[in-house]
This record gives structure tokens, C-alpha cells and sequence, in this order.
């Protein structure tokens, strides 16, 4: 977002209350289990609330942030135990940025893992489009891996201004 | 913003297999339905399956994978799935992986199966 | 909860499902913004969904939760900033252990603290009740400062059994 | 699992004045309602007040330390002030500092308040 367009959102809500600039940021951490699937996307789900997103880009949220929990519980670990921590940071006017992190065996070829149906994972049913939904349901994807250490995903997505411009707090 | 626990309710109508999702389908129920589902098949070996998915409330690309192995067991057996009612959200999951291409989705507009 | 009645709850299960013994554990850390209340009570209210509560026992530890909580963002960094650290944990058959943490400037006095009523806050109008919810919306509570350091509030309670032998999973 | 907006609706009925409560009633929300009602208060100095509580969906102790420094607000302007259906959960929290000696309470039993 440029400093136009900031000024442009700025202009808008002069009219209502004056937005106060949410500086919010929460991390956590779960044991690898499925059953933290969905635990994992409905804390999302309460940390960006705050932002009063649409129902279509909470959705997004949640499904991106399924999709990046979900690699850490079958491609992180495997029969190993160990954590996926999670941070949400809100920053600007309405951008929100998720890191799922792991200290699990990492991607040797970020680029092959990152091409949709690429699995490694063919009996269980990975669909292998994981990383196609993140990058189709955020704005920006970034991957780093260290192979033996961990994996770090980060997406960022900036919201729409509707909700504001509708006029609750 | 509690996930919902992910049902498939399986009943058989001549030679046809209903199966109805509901809940969230993530990699966690998947497991499950997926053995679910199978068994009705291998028992019932039906002529055409129909897959409800009007009541998935939450679904990600392990749903895909769920939609997509059932295909290739209703090939396995001969029969024909067709996928019935997604919501938006699900068909935005299908339409990623081109999924219309490869097996048949019926919109129910109220109108019966 | 002594062998016998563990002993008692198992036999009773036999009819259902075997019990998936949930051991499950989640950290997180929120900056010290009354606004993080609502959002820390919510978080604790989707882990805990996990046991299937009654909605007494989930109301009861919300709020047990959101005045720990709220005794961080007002007492514990007065004009700092700072953060609220919480882990939750499932033990044995469905107890749960919820620690709150901060580390600002401690209690002085924490068995006047702990008194109904006490409060050093009286222009704030904080009732001086918080202790007191803590208390009797769960089953124990310890509390342990140092002053200078911080302070941690532990609750433990146990849930009943009555989701489980209904029958859900 | 969201948390709801608190908000205080506020209503001046010729000597009366009915304040109703929805939401979530925390110290985050209880700083701003505050402010609300005891605008209302100055501006109306109203005979009575009526403070209705069966729409309050959460509330800890800082929702009594609001409605007990509201208590003070209005003996301090010579109103009297009423509590209206507390929920259980809400009546809970009441009765841990004893309120109901303080305050009078009353159900609403579908009989106008
Ligand atoms: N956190 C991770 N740790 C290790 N490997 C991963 C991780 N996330 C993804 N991968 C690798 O990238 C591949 C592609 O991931 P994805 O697109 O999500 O598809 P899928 O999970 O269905 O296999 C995986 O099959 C796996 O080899
Ligand atoms: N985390 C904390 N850090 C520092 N002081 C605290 C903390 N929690 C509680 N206290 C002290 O204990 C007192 C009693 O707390 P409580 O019973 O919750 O009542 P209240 O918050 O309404 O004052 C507070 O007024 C404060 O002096």
C-alpha cells in the first residue's frame, strides 16, 4: 500500500470514528497433533477477528493457516514429537503477517514443494496443492527452510477496507 | 469459531451410494471419513455415488485429497461419483486443482438429487 | 482424584468408545492491551471446547481466565508495556491447568491481595473481586510473586464427566 | 467464540432511565461505558434508574465494580437504581460480592419491567 492510498483511507474514515491503529500481535504454540488443526486455525480466526474481516478473507485466513499447521503435523516431524509455533502481527492499517514455524527436518527443494500437486507424501492422501491454497489465499508467501532444522512459512494479506468504511468500531 | 466435528452420514438407495458431509474436513478428519466412506463401498460396490458436500462448513486441500482418492476408489469398483452442491468456499478449494475437469458437480437447486 | 474413582470413570466408559487420553498443552503471549482480553478468553474457550465442557464449566473458566488476564493489563506494567504469557494444559482423564504470567512489579502482599474486596486500584473502580472469581470459578488456585519480578497465577480444575458418558466423542 | 461488542443503549422515560447492557462487559468495554452512562446521569438526573442485565452475554468482575461505582453515581445524585434480570451467569458474579444487599434485583417475568 502506497502513501496515497493511505491518505485516501485516512480521507474516508474522517467521517466516523478515528481508527484507532491496531498495533496487536500474539504468538503461540501447539504439539504437533491433528487435533490441533483445527484448534490452530479457530485461535487464527480470534486474533484476526479484531480486524472485522469479511467472511471470504476469514475464510482465506483460516484455510491458509490449515494448510501451513497441516505440513508441520505430516511433513515436519514424522514420527517424531515436537511443536508448530505460530506468530500473527498486525501492522499498518489493516495488514496482517502469520509465520508457521517448525524445528522439523525441512524442504531440500523449496521451488519442487511449492508447485501445485507436488507431494511427497502419495499414500496419504496429500492432495499436494498445500502451498498452492496459502499462496491463492494471501497476498504474499514466503518459504525458508533449513533442511535437518525447520521450516519457516510466512504469508501476509492486507484486508479490505469495507467494514470500516461501513462504519463500526 | 469452534471447529465442528466432520460427519459423513452414508445411506445406500438402490444403486446408489449417498454420502453427506458435514463439519469441517481438514487432515485430522480426514483420516477417519476416508475409512469411513471406503468401507460403504467395498460393501455396497454401487452403481453411482453421490457426494453432499452443502454441509461442509470448513474444508482445505486435505478435503481435495479426501474427494479426490474417493474418485479413483469409485473408479477402482465402477461406479460414478458425482460431487453434489459445494459452497463457494469448497468450490474455490475444487476449482484450484481443476477439479471440475475431472469428476462431474451438480448444483441441487432445491429440486431433488 | 484419587486411583479409585479413575477406576470408576474408565469402567463407566467401557459402553462408548475407549477414551482418547488427550494430552494436550498450548503456550501464548499477548502484549498487555485491554483489548486482549476478550481476545485471551476466546483463545482459552476454543483449547478448552477440546474436552467437550458443560457450558457452566467454559463460562466459569472464561471469566476465571479473563480476570488473570485483566490483573496483568491493569496492576502488573502500570505505564509499561509488557506481556501476558499463558499456558494451558490437559492432565490425567479432563483436568486442566491454566498458568497466567507476567513479569512486572509482583504483589507485595499476596495473602491481602487475595482477600474479597482488596484492591489497590480504588479510582479504577476494579472491585477488588478478581482473586475471588478465580477462587470459586475453579478448583485451586496458587499464586507466586516477586515483587519487582512478576507474578504467575496458577488454576486447576477438573471437568466433569458428563459429555463422555453421554456419548460423543 | 468471539467476543461481543458491549454497548449501553440508553432510554429516559419521563422520571426513569432505562439502561440496558449487551455484550461483553470487561474492563476493556466497562472504561468507555462508564462514560456513557454517567453522561446520561448528569444530563438526566433522573428519579430512577433501571439498569437491564439479561442481554450482558459475558461479564466478570469489572462488570460489578461498573455497576457498583454506577450505584454510588446515583445515590451521590439521589436516584434510585435497579437491577433487571441478571442472567445466572451474570447473578454469579453478583452474589460472590454480596450485591443483592446493596442493590435491589429484580426478574423481568415477561410483565413489562
Ligand atoms: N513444514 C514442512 N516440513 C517439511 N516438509 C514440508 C513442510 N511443508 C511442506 N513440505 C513439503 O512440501 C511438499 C508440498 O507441500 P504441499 O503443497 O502443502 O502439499 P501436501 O502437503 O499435500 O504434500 C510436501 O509434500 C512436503 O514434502
Ligand atoms: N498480576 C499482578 N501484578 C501486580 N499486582 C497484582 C496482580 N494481580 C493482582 N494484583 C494485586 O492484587 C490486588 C487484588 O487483585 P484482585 O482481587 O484481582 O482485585 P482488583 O483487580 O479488582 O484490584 C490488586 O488490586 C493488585 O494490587
Amino acid at each position: 500500500m502506497n502513501k496515497r492510498i493511505d491518505a485516501n483511507v485516512k480521507e474516508k474514515r474522517k467521517s466516523g470514528r478515528p481508527p484507532e491503529k491496531l498495533k496487536n500481535e500474539m504468538r503461540f504454540e501447539l504439539p504437533a497433533l491433528s487435533i490441533n488443526e483445527g484448534i490452530a486455525r479457530a485461535v487464527a480466526a480470534v486474533f484476526i477477528s479484531q480486524l472485522d474481516p469479511t467472511y471470504e478473507e476469514l475464510s482465506d485466513l483460516k484455510c491458509a493457516v490449515s494448510e501451513a499447521v497441516t505440513n508441520v503435523i505430516v511433513h515436519a516431524y514424522k514420527n517424531k514429537t515436537g511443536y508448530i509455533y505460530i506468530t500473527m502481527k498486525i501492522s499498518g492499517e489493516r495488514t496482517i503477517r502469520i509465520e508457521v514455524r517448525d524445528k522439523g527436518c525441512g524442504i531440500e527443494d523449496i521451488k519442487a514443494a511449492m508447485q501445485p500437486l507436488y507431494t511427497t507424501d502419495p499414500d496419504g492422501e496429500r492432495s499436494g496443492m498445500g502451498f498452492t491454497v496459502m499462496e491463492n489465499f494471501t497476498d504474499r508467501l514466503y518459504v525458508i527452510s533449513h533442511p535437518g532444522r525447520g521450516t519457516k512459512v510466512t504469508m501476509i494479506k492486507t484486508l479490505s477496507d469495507a467494514r470500516n468504511i461501513k462504519g463500526g468500531d | 469459531m469452534r471447529s465442528t466435528k466432520a460427519q459423513a452420514v452414508i445411506v445406500r438407495d438402490g444403486n446408489t451410494l449417498l454420502i453427506t458431509l458435514t463439519g469441517d474436513i481438514d487432515h485430522h478428519s480426514a483420516k477417519r471419513l476416508r475409512g469411513e466412506i471406503d468401507g460403504a463401498f467395498y460393501l455396497h460396490r454401487p452403481k453411482r455415488a453421490v457426494m453432499d458436500l452443502s454441509r461442509v462448513e470448513f474444508m482445505d486441500s486435505a478435503g481435495l485429497g479426501l474427494i479426490l482418492g474417493r474418485l479413483s476408489r469409485a473408479q477402482e469398483l465402477g461406479s460414478k461419483l458425482t460431487l453434489l452442491s459445494p459452497s463457494p468456499r469448497v468450490m474455490k478449494i475444487l476449482d484450484l486443482a481443476g477439479a471440475g475437469r475431472l469428476i462431474e458437480i451438480r448444483q441441487n437447486n432445491g429440486k431433488g438429487a
